[in-house]
């Protein structure tokens, strides 16, 4: 498929009171990623955690480019994109904790965050393992003919297990409407990519399934909006799966208290002046938006999440009945 | 009524869920065109169309992922893995995610799918393309594992797997395509979880599936010519188990032999024996025996693949163990 | 002797593994920069450099295909899938290639491969990172299936399995790395195959592996203070599994109680109970016990989990049931 | 990596000798799969059989383009990889017909053909199964320092399951010396590529592995020889795996009594035009070479093959005791 078929009608640029919105979403999912590590920190969350910090841009772009209709798969490191797509804060805190108000009633985790109701469909702990499901999500609205697109998120690391190169061989052929957003964020766990991938630019596998491949800077999320935009309203209109490699950088160790010594000297540094955060109320001010007024939205998600954290901590753990429901209708 | 294969049986109850209900869709590796490679799935994309009937690439992997998510979204997949040998390449899906997904979110999506796939020895296909697949999945909760072993049992029992809420893999073994049985001309759905009683008898119960339940027939009419009588118990699905049928027969017969064509370790036979013994070891005048495999891969020379099979002769012999203890 | 931890255990048995013979090489996703992701192959890149000790992709078939290939060809791989539960995703390598290439070549392999990954539950890791995944492989013959309980057993095991011609999968409770226990100076490798009697006791025998060993232990404790004397038998190795020892307990107490992190359906602890009333109903004073799981998936909330898991409580109770029987 | 990179030392042209040698090669496994149809029809052969005929230019220019401590994995469709890597015929149709003395002691069949004193190491019947295990087999070779290559034989098919891309791309990290060869016969099964794969050229999937990929005539066997002896060298050499896709026609159903009915009309007579068999022969008749001494090659090639057949169809079937055997060492 020729790249130049490809453009679309680039959706209008975005306001800054959308972006001003788009912020404050950035702002909550970064504030509920340091309770959560907190959390972690003191034994309250089991298992592991997984933080997104750094890479909120990625998610928040791409998820205000669809409608709640649409539908987003995301992994493990899937806070973000569950809250970018509308999950409340105080269940997504709830699950985590393991509370029965969570969003899983308690029974899923920091790692398989999912809300049907705002159309965030899983997040998925087997690596690779959501990407063939994306197809039959985008599948049932192709068959239904409704014109919804399915946003499936995945790390660069997961770009070197089968069922990426099927899920994306299969999306192609049966044109299904899924955008595939690589969060490329140079690490597999510990793995810099370089030691596990032989190429640089992962939106080239792109060409293995004729479809669109494309890399973006992630950490601008007005860009992310606008390509995810354009991209959703190609598929919508029956073209086919496309995959973006969204450049982005996460902040944190992978995962519990992986403290990434794997880092080579200055490279946090120098993405933390680039992080998408910083990047946007910058962005914000140059437009003429006062500090101060940012200061009061960094005050107010601060404030909401800490409420929504208190009232998750207020709520109950499951009921012993709960163990044996939800296996079968 | 009349006489049907179990293939004509199968394409017939697919054609009835296809027609009944415009959100149940048919799709795998060359099910539509061609047919399906054992022609399983003949004349449905033509019935259809290539909205409901669908090829896909050899990707297992992205056939059960597709099932899945369509599933979710409150489709009732359909979906074909040839061999079911081969849900080895897409086991992450069947294991990991299908039995797992409504419980991991806590009730809020179900699992309406079912994934057909051809099982069993018997044919020289060889050790991966001839294992009893079912028992790979015993230990998984979530799943529901149908086992049928005639066209009758076939049509019923595809039928209630595709209207169930629930995740079911449904095996169709390669050995009983060609043999025929009756149908009526407006069959009804049988519902999963009910053992059929195959043959009465009062002094032992043999249970068995697919091939073995027939070898298991044959082998107590030779019984029967001995003065044993066999009392011949189908449980039709594994999970869920109709274990009241199979524990009302033992507590009558006191005496139990499972039949089934593979290893005894992890196997369906095994986990009954122990429910069995556990909950009613009173009710035994012998010990319960199982008749299956070898510990061995299955052989493709067919002078070995006969001996790995369970015989008729093998089954004779432990129910006269088993009856004369 | 040293007290060691289990993950020291390992650490040290893979280094002298590596030490001993050139064929043996370490691989896996994040093993060696990194030491590991629970940090069980800590230092072994540095003592041993790269071309044996190797990170790999996240890619579980190549990893597994890798192993296959090299053993075929004479190399002792020692391959790491982190959790066991992503055994899933390479399923196809290590139900349908590995335990059948050298019966299916009619013997002109041997596979002497070894494949370490962490399984069981209590650490609130979910549904998909907590399996008790060692019976997933019970009806797949050709594996050897290692689970050891203690630092002494993980050292001498493991070097076991990686000197062993066949295909060995060994399996690391996370719930154990950061138990203690003793390990002599030179320890001697631990033959596959062998139980170990941890309890001699006259009234019941319970058996269980891993973390349930523990808990068998301490409800063995408990019970010996209300007077029953409960024999506690570790297996160790599910295949080849000790079967005589633990008959031989059976026949002399007369009780079985299998204690086991899992769901009962398709257990090895089903299939021991079922070989051992075939063959010994008359040893028998009270039905053969299991304590396992119930039939879900393993929730995350440590409420939920807590109950999943068999509880001391649970053992103690059900071995005073099965005792006064 | 750069195309250009690519170009090694060309081997000398082969001469009219080898290329002779090779038509015999060619010839035995034409007429042993006359005889694999002949019996499966009769009902000798146990479930299901697939022939190779039409494709042998590709596995004997492969397999003669490197020596006998070279390996080679292939498919079910494998008589002709395994027949040209040196297996003998007698013990190939004795494991076919499920004896004794067959190559896996009657123990594998049809679809497993192995001969590991020739380097066979396995025929295998899980689509995409053994790409993974070439890799280990080749990295063997590279760990104990001997400069092996492993031939990896695989379908068009095959391409789209998740094990061929996990295995390009950890063979392109590991740098591992494995001739990656894509027989393109135009169909999986009954289902044309296009209907199941979005690109024409498979040899582009290399691109996504940072590994060269051509795509040469298949059923020019020279052509065949020549790139494969290039790239072994190359991989000798250290310089790693490559993917050759071979494009050739499967002349035969894809196994048992499929007639074929899904080709479209006029191609099977297209490709029988170019016949790997007749066009070798055809060139070596404008080499000089006689009819005559060509047609008796054909007459000894066929006699080779009865022969071979019926000391095989003499041979016993295996002892009872077997079954149980070569489980474990
Ligand atoms: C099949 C499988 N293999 C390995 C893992 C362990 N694991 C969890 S996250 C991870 C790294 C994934 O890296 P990437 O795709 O780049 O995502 P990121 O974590 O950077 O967001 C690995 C190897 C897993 N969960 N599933
Ligand atoms: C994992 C898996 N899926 C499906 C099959 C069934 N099957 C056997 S051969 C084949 C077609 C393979 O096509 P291709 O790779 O082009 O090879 P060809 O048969 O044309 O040589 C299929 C689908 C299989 N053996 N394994
Ligand atoms: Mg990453
Ligand atoms: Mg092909």
């Amino acid at each position: 498929m020729p790249k130049e078929n490809l453009t679309v009608a680039n959706p209008p640029a975005a306001t800054p009171e959308e972006q001003f919105d788009w912020l404050h979403t950035m702002l909550q999912i970064r504030y509920f990623e340091d309770e959560c590590h907190r959390m972690f920190a003191q034994g309250l969350v089991r298992g592991s955690t997984h933080l997104c910090q750094g890479q909120e841009g990625v998610v928040v772009g791409a998820c205000r480019a669809v409608g709640i209709d649409d539908k987003v798969l995301c992994t493990y490191r899937g806070h973000g994109a569950v809250i970018a797509k509308g999950a409340p804060l105080d269940r997504a805190f709830a699950e985590i904790l393991g509370k029965a108000n969570g969003l899983c009633a308690g029974k899923g985790g920091s790692m398989h965050l999912t809300d049907m109701a705002v159309g965030a469909v899983g997040s998925f702990a087997i690596v690779g393992g959501h990407l063939p499901i994306a197809l039959g999500v985008a599948f049932e609205a192709q068959y239904n003919e409704r014109q919804e697109v399915t946003l499936c998120f995945f790390g660069d690391g997961s770009t070197n297990i089968g069922a990426f190169h099927e899920a994306l061989n299969m999306a192609s052929v049966w044109k299904l409407p899924v955008i595939f957003i690589c969060e490329n964020n140079l690490y597999g766990e510990y793995s810099p990519l370089a030691t596990t991938t032989p190429i640089e630019r992962l939106a080239q596998r792109a060409d293995s399934y004729g479809m669109p491949g494309v890399t973006i800077d992630g950490n601008d999320v007005e860009g992310v909006w606008r390509t995810v935009s354009d991209y959703a309203a190609r598929a919508r209109a029956g073209a086919g799966p496309v995959l973006v490699e969204a450049l982005t950088y996460r902040q944190k160790g992978h995962s519990r208290s992986d403290p990434a010594k794997y880092r080579p000297t200055g490279e946090l540094e120098a993405w933390l002046e680039r992080d998408p955060i910083r990047l946007l109320e910058t962005k914000l001010e140059h437009l003429g938006l006062e500090r101060g007024h940012l200061d009061d939205l960094r005050a107010t998600a601060e404030q909401e999440v800490m409420d929504a954290l208190e009232r998750a901590r207020g709520w109950p753990d499951p009921n012993p009945e709960r163990l044996e429901e939800d296996v079968y209708a | 009524m009349s006489t049907v294969t179990f293939r004509e049986a199968l394409i017939r109850a697919m054609g009835d869920a296809l027609e009944e209900d415009e959100r149940v869709f048919l799709f795998g590796e060359d099910v539509a065109a061609a047919g399906g490679s054992f022609k399983l799935t003949e004349g449905l994309l033509e019935r259809f169309g290539p909205k409901r009937v669908r090829d896909t690439p050899i990707s297992e992997q992205a056939i059960i992922g597709t099932a899945i998510g369509a599933a979710v979204m409150g489709l009732r997949p359909l979906a074909e893995i040839m061999f079911a040998d081969f849900a080895a390449v897409c086991f992450d899906g069947i294991a990991n995610e299908i039995p797992k997904y409504r419980y991991m979110t806590g009730g809020q999506v179900s699992m309406p799918l079912t994934i057909r796939m051809c099982n069993g020895a018997g044919g020289g296909f060889g050790a991966q393309h001839s294992q009893s697949v079912e028992n790979w999945f015993l230990n998984v909760p979530g799943l529901k594992l149908v086992v049928p072993a005639t066209p009758a049992d076939a049509y019923g029992l595809l039928r209630s797997a595709i209207r169930d809420p629930d995740p079911v893999l449904f095996f169709e073994h390669k050995s009983l395509f060609n043999t025929k049985g009756e149908l009526p001309d407006a069959p009804a759905p049988i519902p999963l979880g009910l053992a059929e009683t195959v043959r009465h008898g009062e002094h032992v119960t043999v249970v068995a599936t697919q091939m073995m339940r027939h070898h298991a027939m044959r082998a107590a009419d030779e019984l029967a010519v001995a003065g044993i009588e066999a009392e011949v118990i189908d449980p039709r699905t594994l999970v869920p188990l109709d274990y009241a049928t199979i524990a009302a027969s033992v507590d009558r017969t006191g005496r139990l032999v499972v039949v089934q064509e593979c290893p005894n370790s992890g196997s369906w036979g095994a986990t009954l024996v122990a429910r069995l013994v556990g909950e009613r070891l009173e009710h035994l005048d012998a010990p319960p025996a199982l008749v299956g495999a070898p510990d061995t891969p299955i052989p493709y020379s067919g002078a070995l693949e006969e001996l790995w099979i369970p015989s008729v002769e093998r089954i004779v012999e432990q129910v006269k163990r088993t009856v004369s203890y």
